[in-house]
């Protein structure tokens, strides 16, 4: 008989985007897998936490869900997943990875299949120091993913800072940073400004005319917000352990057959729902998630192709990977990324030793 | 035609047996449900004491939900944390009883009324609408950035608190305590409003020169039933927190706050039943809806729309018909 | 020549009653006292004539049915309205109040404020701040910059001055004899309206129960319906 | 920090005022004329930045897309207008809270059904884009300029109208007693429909010249819209003069708030704490200014006195 | 002589450049109807306000029963014993009559802070509101909205609404307007038996009511007392024939 997976994501309202391609990625995956034991029962959270704990309690009590999956967002994350794995379900993340899960509040049944938050800021900070970048202005939003931002950022890139701004959540105009910006001398930019955020600035900051170099994680620069940004985003490095020009053949048959499929490029949260539910499929090859441990044991094993080639999950259930820095390019009329080199090789995280099961 | 007297009892009456037929068809997630709906309906039943009575209408309910939430967030969190809430001047200690944590949302949120509503009423109208959203904004903002909470990330409380002599972790036993105190939240509603307070209070809205000129204070009636409104929606505020076991500033946003008045609406504006009639059908659209496509929100707004050009004065002006005069 | 005919119009507030069944003439230039003691319908029938409340029955002006039209329709047919309690614009200055809805003839500024000096003297005061008796007197004024053939005056000369009242029916003769305007007057003062009125309709409980002219009304009848 | 940052960054609160009037002025004659509390605005501009978008991308003409925006909100305007608000107007502000929220989950879910789920591209033309260089030698964005100069023009020309031309004396007239300035002979539902149409076209304006420096995507109108309620409120319900001062003076408060704030922090503080403390400060800093301006004058800076 | 129940000293009020009240000094003696009249816009509801606490004078003195209440508010100045009718009514329209009487008696009453027993129970306050609906003639409309109300009868609740109060002295605003000629006539009757029980400071524009019952009418003209003096002194004074009554009266 067959098993239950739970997929809580946005689907509506404005960080629909995220969450349809997670979806879609990992449907694609379990479509191609042939398997027609596998039931997905997908629930749309709105992005608000509340809904999200609801949909949890319902997958849980009603659906009888072994395995759950899907949330985009941090807080909505911690909102769902503590108390999810409690309940002895596994849970596998395709994109949320704060740091509270990855180190003293990690348990056995959770997987992150994407990254721990802070790991593209981290490799954005390596790719700044080995650029030579020494005077960087860093930003985020004033909240605990900006925060682990800078923080990651700061972990790896060890020159000085020529300014540190927290701007409001959700702001649009950032005429008064980029002002700063002009005023503070700095050689370089990272900004970790996810959504919409990060389009305005780019935007404001192409037309601003000034030319530092700027770098930041994936998430303003992935397939489905590029095409917004335009010129602006051009030349802009970027991290992310995955990329559409990775080269080995999971990843070129995915590209592919993505694009067939749903008439655009996969981006990266389509990449790792597709992940997601290959590790989940590569699992319930040799267990059943009925004997906890055998499951575990499997998921453990990672024994999937990934579409980033090697993966490995380390001590506390979080990725061993590489990741690298891209840089936006336009191939005909499209914006996309190319890969420029490794920022961080066989990264894990700096939770893992908090983390005991 | 139905007598809205009628309606309430059967409102009341189904709001506990479908629940109840849950918990002997094994269906729990229906029982959570319903928590949801009863907790929803308290808050607007408190707002609706605010915005019913004494026309306050206040866009910015979410703090005293939000300050109920984070009540018993805090609480919980330090007990389960095992460190003090506070140590000096004197030892205050975190706790996972739900009494405690009742009396100490109620109280912050008597606390945050009285001060937001002496600065508001001193406004009127659409400017006192928008300055409880200016107070709900910045109570949102910082919480949102207030890092030793979890700011934006909120707080987990990994299981639920404790009510002497009820196993609450038994969704059904936690439901009959929302239910419970829901029905002694209406019971005193319908006692206000027909009580001398709650005469002085429907005038004041309606001529607060005249309540002035017999010589009382239309601010002051003002004040009490805003505080008294902001209480319950406190209350309200931490039982929704212990139905997520889980707070985040979202209780505080603008959303929230209109959601609030949205089931007051819904349901009928100044109806004893209206808030729990919108909030239940609320709950229930969202839930039916949300399975039916990507799109929902669509259906969602269409079916509200129609209600408020088909349905004057609410679902409860629909059922039963004309509004008659108070006896 | 007739100019409003209402014919067994009855109307209601919401599901309460107010007028059953009202007949009322008016001719061109005639002027008409609408007479009862108070909530008897005689505010409602002049709403039921501006169309401010449904009604049902047969309502024309003009030889045209006005029974569906809408309330400025009927306002542009030329019925100009003095409502009860004045209902100036209260955010809007004299001047303005005055400009709103004027239409040309030979009612204007000037005119308006040669007939009432204290508007032109007040002509950029709020209306809201303008006492009780310059209100009234900015509701005649508007009334009669929209130039109308009908005016209705509901209550014009309540909480006015003697002197001032006494303005207002000169005027109001003055408009009668001048302008051919008719007008219906609902007023009070039994002395004035006797004075001015060529006719006279009375109402009781929401029914004309009593029409004719105002030479016909003998003390008898008066103090039977209106009760002096 | 230089006078010349200062500087600076008083311009770009400016013109983010500036563009927060463009929003609040079809607001406020909505709201403050109309009296209707009319969430939906925010959809309104969304759906102007939307069809600038399609529009700019099918024929590339930024001038184009900008007619085509105001017309779309226009459109949607009337249609809203017609169909739904008109039979609101009678009934208190509740309703119509509740059918505009309704109204935004059709727009918002309708154009994501439309246009799909990732933002799209409306960028500035190329003879407005980069920087011009300011007397004093600061580097402004052209762009911005403009924007300052629209919304100027945008604020007097509004202004005349309203307080100036017949059917604006209408307008406001209709605002206190409806049924009286009917009674006197003005077709007031043709005259509101034209004023939600102004609004809306404004709105859609707003979204379209907007949308060219922010992201054009759902949702980004709700945020705007409770920008433009305090906007609306700080300078008076209904008053034109008062949506300009009370922009002018919510952009100055949130961008130099923004920068000034940590900058205090840090004279006693270690620099990312007071970073951090001092932003969630400056975060509800228009809210504080909202709160202290009502308290102080509780009908907004312009509004009319009870 | 006897004391004034209430007194007015040099009262001054402008509005702008406007004196709307210009030095005005009046009492009201006990048992007496003090009628106020003058041309529209002379300031008289400008007078009334102050006395009432609604408008704060910029000079001059207010005295209620001997105690200087110029800076009281209203709410204190209703409790101290002033019973006030407003021009335009102002009624709560979607409550009964009834609810709005017993309002009036809750003020008096003073302790509207109970919660839980049913207002319609407490039997005094219901038998002191009967009792003034009895008076003005409404209490078949008991039970019927006031919005429901013609003109007339809502300024006649007014009226019961003062006297629910048992005020000191009663200051109405305009009470004829609005009354047809029979209920004038009805309300006149009324007023001058209310006298007995408290003195009445009367603005009104219906010069046969207050030829009917002043004893003593004072002139405002302008934000000026010019005369004041019993009701023949003021029909036959020619600055009031000019200012106000004109010569019809
Ligand atoms: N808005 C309303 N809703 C319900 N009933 C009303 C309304 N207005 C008036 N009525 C009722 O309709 C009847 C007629 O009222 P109307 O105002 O026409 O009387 P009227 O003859 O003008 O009296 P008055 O001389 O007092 O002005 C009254 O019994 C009144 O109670
Ligand atoms: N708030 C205000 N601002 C400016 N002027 C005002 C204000 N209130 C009243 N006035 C003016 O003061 C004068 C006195 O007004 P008031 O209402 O006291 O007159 P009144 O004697 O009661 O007249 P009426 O008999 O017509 O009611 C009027 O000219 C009026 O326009
Ligand atoms: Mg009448
Ligand atoms: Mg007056």
């Amino acid at each position: 008989e067959g098993i239950k997976v739970g997929m809580i994501t946005t689907l509506s309202g404005g960080g629909a985007g995220l969450g349809i391609d997670v979806r879609d990625g990992f449907m694609l995956a379990i479509a191609q897998s042939g398997r027609n034991d596998i039931e997905v029962v997908i629930e749309d959270d709105q992005r608000k936490p509340d809904i999200a704990v609801q949909l949890a309690d319902k997958l849980i009590q009603s659906e009888k869900v072994d395995v759950m999956t899907g949330i985009i967002w941090s807080n909505l994350a911690m909102a769902v997943i503590p108390s999810s794995v409690a309940q002895g379900k596994f849970y596998l993340s395709p994109n949320a990875g704060p740091s509270v899960l990855a180190g003293k509040g990690c348990h056995q049944n959770y997987f992150n299949v994407a990254w721990q938050n802070d790991n593209l800021h981290e490799a954005a900070g390596a790719y700044a120091k080995g650029a030579g970048y020494t005077n960087s202005f860093i930003m985020a939003p004033n909240y605990p993913a900006g925060h682990d931002a800078l923080t990651g950022y700061k972990r790896m890139y060890e020159g000085e800072l020529a300014g540190e701004i927290f701007t409001k959540l959700g702001q649009t105009d950032y005429a008064s940073e980029i002002a700063q910006i002009r005023a503070s001398g700095a050689d370089s930019v990272f900004f970790f400004l996810p959504g919409g955020m990060g389009i305005s600035f780019l935007k404001q900051y192409a037309d601003s005319g000034i030319e530092l170099p700027v770098v930041g994680p994936a998430f303003s620069f992935d397939q489905g917000i590029l095409q917004a940004v335009g010129d602006a985003a051009l030349g802009v490095v970027n991290t992310s352990q995955w990329n559409k020009d990775i080269d080995n053949p999971t990843n070129a048959a995915f590209v592919e057959t993505f694009q067939a499929e749903y008439d655009r490029l996969p981006s990266l949260y389509a990449s790792q729902g597709f992940d997601t539910a290959n590790l989940l499929i590569s699992a319930l090859e040799t267990a059943s998630p009925d004997d906890a441990d055998a499951f575990r044991a499997a998921l453990e094993a990672a024994d999937f192709d990934s579409t980033r080639g090697d993966f490995a999950f380390g001590s506390n259930h979080h990725p061993v990977q590489d990741i690298y820095a891209r840089e936006v390019i336009k191939e005909g009329d499209v914006y996309t990324n190319k890969i420029i080199g490794v920022a961080l090789e066989d990264h894990s995280d700096a939770y893992a030793a908090d983390c005991s099961f | 035609m139905i007598r809205e007297r009628h309606l309430n009892a059967l409102v009341l009456l189904l709001l506990f047996a479908v629940p109840l037929w849950a918990f002997f068809n094994d269906a729990p997630f229906t029982i959570t449900l319903a928590t949801r709906a009863v907790i929803f309906a308290l808050a607007a039943v408190g707002l609706n004491i605010a915005l019913g009575l004494g026309g306050l209408v206040s866009f910015g309910h979410a703090v005293f939900f939000g300050i109920g939430g984070y009540s018993m967030g805090i609480l919980a969190h330090h007990a389960q944390t095992y460190t003090p809430l506070m140590e000096a001047p004197f030892l205050i200690e975190g706790t996972k009883s739900m009494p405690v944590i009742w009396l100490v949302a109620m109280v912050t949120s008597a606390f945050a009324a009285l001060l937001i509503g002496l600065l508001s009423l001193r406004t009127a109208g659409v400017y006192f609408i928008m300055i409880t959203l200016a107070f709900g904004q910045m109570f949102y903002f910082f919480s949102i950035s207030w890092a030793a909470y979890g700011g934006e990330d909120g707080l987990s409380v990994y299981v639920r608190n404790g009510f002497p002599g009820v196993n609450t972790l038994v969704p059904i036993n936690f439901f009959v305590i929302c239910f419970v105190i829901l029905c002694l939240v209406v019971l005193l509603n319908t006692l206000i409003a027909k009580s001398p307070f709650g005469l002085a209070l429907s005038a004041a809205r309606q001529v607060p020169q005249r309540v002035q000129t017999v010589g009382l204070d239309p601010n002051r009636l003002k004040l009490v039933a805003f505080v008294i409104s902001g209480v319950i929606t406190g209350l309200a505020g931490a039982l929704f927190a212990d139905l997520n076991r889980f707070v985040s500033p979202t209780m505080f946003s603008w959303q929230m706050s209109g959601e609030i008045m949205i089931f007051i609406i819904l349901g009928g504006v100044a109806r004893l039943c209206g808030p729990i009639i919108g909030a239940v059908t609320f709950v229930m659209l969202e839930h039916f809806l949300g399975g039916l496509s990507e799109y929902w929100h669509i259906y969602l707004g269409v079916l509200l729309l129609i209600i408020v050009l088909f349905a004057r004065g609410g679902l409860v002006g629909l059922i039963t018909g004309r509004e008659v005069a108070h006896d | 020549m007739t100019l409003l005919n209402l014919h067994n119009v009855a109307a209601s507030y919401g599901s309460s009653k107010a007028l059953f069944n009202v007949n009322l003439t008016v001719a061109e230039g005639e002027v008409m006292a609408l007479m009862g003691r108070n909530g008897m319908g005689k505010s409602t029938t002049v709403k039921a004539i501006c169309r401010m409340i449904p009604a049902s029955g047969q309502l024309t002006f003009d030889s045209q049915d006005i029974t569906r039209l809408a309330s400025h329709q009927v306002a542009r047919l030329g019925v100009g309205l003095v409502p009860e309690g004045r209902r100036c614009f209260a955010d809007l200055s004299v001047t303005e109040n005055l400009n709103a809805a004027a239409r040309r003839g030979p009612w204007d500024f000037s005119r308006v404020t040669t007939l009432f000096p204290r508007l032109g003297e007040r002509e950029a005061q709020r209306a809201d701040t303008l006492s009780g008796g310059e209100q009234q007197m900015l509701a005649i004024g508007r009334a009669l910059m929209t130039n109308p053939r009908l005016l209705v005056l509901d209550e014009a000369t309540e909480g006015l001055a003697p002197i001032i009242r006494q303005e207002i029916w000169a005027a109001i003769a003055q408009l009668k004899s001048e302008t051919g305007m008719a007008i219906i007057v609902i007023d009070k003062s039994m002395a004035e309206l006797a004075q001015v009125c060529d006719q006279a309709t009375i109402l009781e409980r929401g029914a004309t129960v009593w029409t004719g002219a105002m030479a016909e009304l003998t003390p008898d009848i008066s103090q039977r319906l209106i009760g002096v | 920090m230089s006078t010349l940052l200062i500087i600076e960054q008083v311009l770009n609160g400016l013109q983010f005022g500036v563009m927060l009037f463009l929003m609040a002025a079809g607001l406020t004659l909505i709201f403050g004329v109309m009296g209707l509390i009319n969430l939906a605005h925010g959809s309104l501009y969304m759906i102007g930045a939307f069809a600038a978008a399609a529009v700019a991308g099918l024929t590339g003409s930024f001038v184009l897309a900008l007619i085509a925006a105001m017309a779309a909100a226009a459109v949607a305007g009337v249609l809203v207008e017609m169909l739904i608000i008109r039979r609101l107007y009678a009934t208190d502000h509740l309703d119509q809270v509740l059918a505009t929220f309704a109204l935004i989950l059709i727009f918002s879910e309708g154009t994501r059904w439309l246009f799909g789920s990732f933002p799209l591209f409306l960028n500035i033309p190329d003879y407005f884009s980069g920087p011009v260089t300011l007397p004093g030698g600061i580097q402004y964005p052209l762009y911005r300029l403009v924007l300052i100069c629209v919304g100027l023009l945008v604020a007097g020309a509004l202004g005349l109208f309203i307080t100036r031309t017949r059917v604006g004396i209408q307008i406001r007239a209709g605002k206190n007693d409806r049924e009286m300035i009917a009674a006197l002979g003005v077709d007031i539902s043709k005259l509101y429909t034209l004023i939600f149409a102004l609004g809306a076209a404004l709105a859609g304006l707003a979204g379209a010249l907007v949308g060219a420096i922010q992201s054009v995507q759902v949702g980004m109108g709700e945020p705007v819209l409770i920008l433009a309620f305090v906007v609306i409120v700080i300078g008076g319900i209904g008053s034109i003069k008062g949506a300009l001062i009370g922009a002018l003076l919510v952009g100055l408060t949130d961008t130099l708030g923004g920068i000034f704030l940590p900058e205090l922090f840090k004279l006693f503080m270690a620099p990312s704490a007071a970073q951090s403390s001092g932003s969630a400060l400056a975060s509800m800093a228009i809210y504080i200014l909202m709160g202290v301006v009502l308290i102080w004058r509780p009908t907004g800076l312009f509004g009319a006195r009870i | 002589m006897t004391d004034p129940i209430l007194a007015t000293h040099d009262l001054q009020k402008s509005f702008g450049a406007l004196k709307a009240t210009d030095g005005v000094s009046i009492d009201l003696l006990p048992g007496e109807i003090h009628a106020v009249i003058g041309p529209n816009g002379a300031g008289k509801s400008t007078l009334i306000a102050q006395i009432c606490g609604g408008l704060t004078p910029d000079a001059g003195r207010i005295d209620l029963l001997g105690q200087n209440v110029t800076h009281t508010n209203t709410r204190k100045r209703a409790k101290a014993g002033i019973g006030r009718t407003f021009q335009i009514s102002a009624l709560a329209m979607e409550d009964t009559v009834l609810q709005n009487v017993l309002l009036g008696a809750l003020g008096a009453s003073g302790s509207p802070w109970r919660f839980f027993r049913p207002i319609l129970s407490d039997t005094t306050l219901r038998d002191k509101a009967t009792e003034a609906l009895t008076r003005v003639g409404l209490q078949d409309y008991a039970a019927t909205l006031t919005s429901e109300l013609s003109h007339g009868q809502r300024r006649q609740l007014e009226v019961a609404v003062a006297l629910t109060l048992k005020p000191k002295a009663f200051v109405m605003d305009e009470p004829m307007a609005g009354l047809g000629a029979e209920g004038s006539k009805l309300l006149t009757g009324f007023l001058d038996a209310l006298r007995s029980e408290a003195p009445i400071l009367l603005v009104e524009h219906d010069m046969d009511a207050v030829f009917a019952l002043a004893d003593r009418i004072s002139v405002l003209v302008y934000g000026k007392i010019i005369e004041t003096g019993t009701v023949d002194q003021i029909r036959s004074s020619q600055a009031v024939r000019e200012a106000y009554l004109g010569d019809g009266a």
